[in-house]
């Protein structure tokens, strides 16, 4: 198992504590978590069926921490039933006009996520969060020493958020950014705004290396300087491709794992991975225990 | 200015504070919901089934989402009857809300054991046993869907425990009033109906069961109309007392099931849409009868009228 | 250019252009639906139930919507098997589609006359049995719910037809299993299944069940994951061929009950919500044949791909 | 049973017809049915729950004559699942920028109604229609003879298209309007500005006389000038009482009724009332033989 005695996790007040400017990182007791009705700010359209949602959650944009998610329902609808899960993408903070945002970023798959695409600002959403496990942030770092972020697809949703986490820690954040095709590569200027160093691949070769972004990561790994830590989301098959590259390699690794979801807050125990435990296995639940894992915790 | 309406219920030997309970395998066991919901308001709290050792439960994907419902196949897992006596019922103890250990077997002997463990949990109000669960003995067959089966389950169970007795029935039976006849004769107190439909879900592009499991139970509002059919068969042909369940999402759900005889009922599915819906449906409930000018909940209780067309149950 | 796929499909003696057949019930006498459908293009259409005397039907109200579903006690109103067969069938037999007569009965006699009598109908496809109806000799218990009341049934109708001889079962049974061998050892060709789910509707306000008959039928998407199960459940027993239904709204609903193993589908909800269902769904599935690169349609039938994970069916 | 003899239904093109300035109005082929997909044109909040839907929903306009419905559905959803039936309203007539228009003015009660109400401008909303028997009209008529349109709350969304037809057939139009208070008295002031004579009655007295429409009713059976015929829709218990009161008088009279409906077009037999048919009684489908019935027919 991946020792945790060198990361930090940031249960409490991720987003205030990237407010302040010192160190005074440590653990704490969890958030609280709360069920609000939000009022949508903005719906922007990045194309390719993706789409940026803004919404304004105050308690629960100040509640997150990066890795976490929020359970998004329309309130009063019978179907589609069930709340979906999305990441806490960003948190924007408050301006003369605005308190604290929350920004979802999503891909219209189904009849959900269609839904979300149809919002319009002042219309509202009922928003459940944040919810599960933080990614953690190793301290200290060795001076220079990156943290990879690998997205699949949408699973760069997760990642924004992220990266003045990883700055303020004094980690050189790199994106490594996999995807069907150029158009689908969203927020990709984004990031390089905020100093992310962006490596892309697309299947279509449309963009960067044609193929997987396990052949950036590859790379990535071979050579200096130092990778202090990856985070990674995106599809199950690439996850577990990424876990097996990152466990013959001993770098510690964070998956952010998907599933179906019935609750988000441990109830329905219906959003279980096989992870190892003791000398066997057991089944955690994504919501609680993760979203975020250790890669050498997942049996797939 | 008017008095709160009145919501204690009776049922047989157990008396609940109102009649809103939360659904075993749908309120995990209680704590969860401390973010969202005062335990101490609820009527009660039926916590996720438990069996004599620990369940790991089926492999996932374990729920999906279906038209208006959800369709489960956890594989009931959960901590054990032991665990849950040292350290998952204490922490509830203080609430004083009923709490209502959910057990089941894999053989009557283990439903026995499993009650009888259950039964020295210090401040448990009732036992509810799930007999939705296949008899490992006689080649899977589920102990509630035949009357024998029904039998043996609550006789064994009657006789290691003094608590009340709330049998809890599967939906998935030809003629639901004979089994829950059979249950009172064996010694249940109460009868709760229902438990979930059998169902499939199908992924078309991956050409397989969605479900690990393959088949899971059906709950939510899709089953709301068959479910109150039960509990209103039931209620009309039995004089026990009912708990009611099955699809409940709102006060106007919570008095259909009311109406046609259940004298409390449970939350299932609606807790995993809104963590708080227990309380809110019981806020409404008090709204509901002050709007009414009702004074006592158990007015509510079977009090559908039957006068009028024809209601005739054979079609 | 590809050619389109094929979508021909044989049940036993009957074979149907393609697999979508429009639900007894839900699509009139078929001329109701000139205006939104051309007949000719469906592989089948199944009548209202037809009997012995013209039916008036019961009270209303009738219908109600429920949670992605409908529920609905019509009692049965049809013009009666003569006035079928001598106006509404030669109606339809210019289309060149399968007209199947869904028939039922009170008693074992009335069920063998209403068939022999549509059995003279000249152009008549097949008969569909309903035996989810109460037979009034045995004090209303249904005939489809006990497996001496299906073999009575379908037996005394064998007797008197030579035509394809569909068995339409009644979902609301613990084993559905039995009774569909029991159909097939009494002389089904085929079966079909499921019919509505038992279940009501209570209006909270009026303190009434809405329909007037009490009781109803539930049918549309909310029963889909349960019928989709019972469907899986049949066609893995038994080798008759079997057509799915229950709650299909769509081509991927369709092609759900064929992958489990159903030969051909019938739409009948889905008719309500637009009339032109049936062929949007026949389009919808030339489409997704075609996209599948798939050229027979009986490719999919069956085509569940069941290694992996186990597929346990007792829970 | 009433005599249908003096009746002429507008079976066709009433739209068109309501256009031509002759009188040539005789029976025809019945009217084509369309499902299509409509463009939210406007949605006008009158108040007290009550909205005014206009559509382009140009080839069910000009097919629809006065007393007929369309089903309004939203694709794609389940849940609710079945179409409501809504009173065509009115038609517009076409002119530069938009062709014919349907108007529909509905009341929110429940699930189905707070969605139509919820609509925009743009949106869309499939439309099956026209449907339905529509309402005739006498001819010839005595001079000066009056035609009474009653109207019980919501009930008065049907009378619109019916104003003009009744005043070609050199009737007068008199509407007797009931309500529970003097802000559910929608559109009234339409009628007026249509030459329709108006009389109220409010449950509360707010406005008009205090009481049931019945008792307007009730004066107006009993004074001159002669009253032609009587059209009404409301609630059932009105049309009952304002049925009964009818027959007693002799007057011809049509009802338009209301029930569940599963399919509009006749096909599953869900919407009945009980009617007179020869010596005993039948149930007739409202989608198809109604929804508009003489009232001696209607057996409550
Ligand atoms: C912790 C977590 C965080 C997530 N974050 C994001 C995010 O930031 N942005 C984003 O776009 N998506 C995210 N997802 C995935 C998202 O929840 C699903 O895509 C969404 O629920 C699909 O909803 P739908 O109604 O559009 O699709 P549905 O109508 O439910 O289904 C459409 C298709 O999507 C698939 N699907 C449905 N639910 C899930 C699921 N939970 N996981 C995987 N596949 C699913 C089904 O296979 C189906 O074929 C996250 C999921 C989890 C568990
Ligand atoms: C031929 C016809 C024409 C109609 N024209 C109009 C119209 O022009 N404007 C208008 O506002 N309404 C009209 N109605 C009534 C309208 O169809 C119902 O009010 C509507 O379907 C209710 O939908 P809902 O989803 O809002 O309510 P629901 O969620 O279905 O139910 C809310 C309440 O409305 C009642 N209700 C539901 N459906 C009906 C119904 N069909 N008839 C009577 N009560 C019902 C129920 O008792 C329930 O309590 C018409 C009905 C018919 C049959
Ligand atoms: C995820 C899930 C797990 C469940 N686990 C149990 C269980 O352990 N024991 C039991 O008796 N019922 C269990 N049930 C059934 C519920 O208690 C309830 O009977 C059913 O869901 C119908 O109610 P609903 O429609 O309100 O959810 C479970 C239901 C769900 C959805
Ligand atoms: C209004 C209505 C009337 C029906 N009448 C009949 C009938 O006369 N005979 C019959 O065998 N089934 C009848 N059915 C059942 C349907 O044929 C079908 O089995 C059931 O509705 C499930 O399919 P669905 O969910 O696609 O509607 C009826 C269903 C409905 C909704
Ligand atoms: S989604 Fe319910 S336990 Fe995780
Ligand atoms: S609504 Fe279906 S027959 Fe009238």
């Amino acid at each position: 198992m991946l020792a945790h005695a060198n990361l930090v996790i940031f249960q409490a007040l991720c987003y205030d504590a990237r407010a302040l400017s010192g160190e005074t990182m440590s653990p704490s007791s969890p958030p609280s978590i709360h069920d609000l009705s939000a009022r949508v700010i903005e719906n922007r359209d990045l194309g390719a069926s993706h789409f940026l949602l803004t919404l304004q959650a105050e308690p629960v944009a100040a509640a997150a921490c990066p890795g976490q998610f929020a359970m998004l329902r329309f309130a009063g609808r019978m179907d589609p039933l069930l709340p979906r899960p999305m990441s806490i993408s960003d948190v924007l903070p408050a301006d003369g006009s605005h308190p604290v945002l929350l920004q979802i970023l999503h891909k219209v798959v189904g009849r959900g996520t269609q839904l979300l695409a149809a919002l319009k600002p002042g219309e509202r959403l009922q928003v459940l969060g944040p919810l599960g496990k933080p990614f953690s942030v190793p301290s200290p770092v060795a001076p220079g020493s990156q943290a990879l972020m690998v997205a699949g697809g949408i699973g760069v949703a997760i990642f924004p958020f992220l990266v003045p986490m990883l700055q303020r820690a004094g980690l050189k954040p790199v994106l490594l950014f996999g995807a069907r095709s150029s158009r689908e590569l969203v927020r990709k200027d984004w990031f390089a705004r905020q100093g992310v160093e962006v490596r892309t691949a697309t299947e279509d070769g449309s963009e960067g290396a044609k193929g997987f972004v396990t052949t950036l990561l590859q790379e990535a790994l071979g050579s200096s300087p130092e990778v202090a830590i990856v985070y990674a989301c995106g599809p199950q098959a690439m996850l577990k491709a990424v876990g097996e590259m990152l466990i013959a390699s001993g770098v510690s690794a964070q998956l952010s794992l998907e599933s179906y979801m019935g609750c988000g807050i441990g109830a329905c125990l219906g959003c279980v991975v096989k992870v190892r435990r003791d000398s066997g296995f057991a089944y955690a639940r994504i919501c609680v225990e993760g979203p975020t894992f250790p890669a050498s915790e997942v049996l797939w | 200015m008017k008095a709160a309406p009145r919501l204690e219920v009776q049922l047989g030997p157990l008396k609940l504070k109102n009649p809103i309970i939360t659904a075993s395998g749908t309120f995990g066991y209680g704590t969860e919901f401390l973010p969202f919901v005062d335990l101490s308001r609820l009527g009660g709290i039926c916590v996720k089934g438990l069996s004599l050792s620990p369940r790991k439960g089926n492999a996932p994907p374990r729920t999906f989402e279906t038209p208006a419902g959800m369709i489960n196949a956890i594989g009931l897992a959960n901590v054990g009857v032991e665990e849950f006596v040292r350290s998952k019922l204490p922490a509830l103890r203080p609430y004083g809300t009923a709490i209502i250990a959910n057990v089941f077997g894999e053989t009557v002997e283990e439903y026995a054991e499993v009650a009888r463990i259950a039964s020295t949990g210090e401040g448990l109000a009732a036992l509810e046993i799930n007999i939705s669960c296949p008899n490992t003995e006689r080649g899977g067959m589920v102990f509630g869907c035949d009357p024998d089966g029904t039998r043996r389950v609550v006789s064994a169970v009657r006789k290691v425990t003094s608590l009340p007795l709330i049998v809890k029935l599967t939906p998935n039976v030809t003629d639901i009033v004979s089994i829950a006849r059979v249950a009172v004769d064996a010694g249940a107190d109460i009868l709760s109906l229902v438990n979930t439909f059998l169902g499939i879900a199908v992924d078309v592009s991956r050409r397989r069961l969605v479900l690990a499991n393959g088949v899971g139970g059906v709950s939510g509002p899709a089953i709301k109309p068959q479910a109150l059919y039960l509990v209103h068969r039931v209620c009309r042909e039995l004089q026990v007392p009912v708990i009611g369940m099955g699809g409940i999402m709102n006060v106007s759900d919570a008095l259909e099931f009311m109406l046609v005889g259940a004298r409390a009922i449970q939350i299932g599915t609606a807790n995993f849409i809104d963590p708080a819906s227990s309380v809110k449906i019981l806020d409404g409930l008090l709204q509901a009868l002050d709007h009414l000018g009702i004074e006592d909940v158990n007015e509510m209780v079977g009090a559908l009228k039957t006068d009028g067309p024809s209601q005739d149950f054979s079609t």
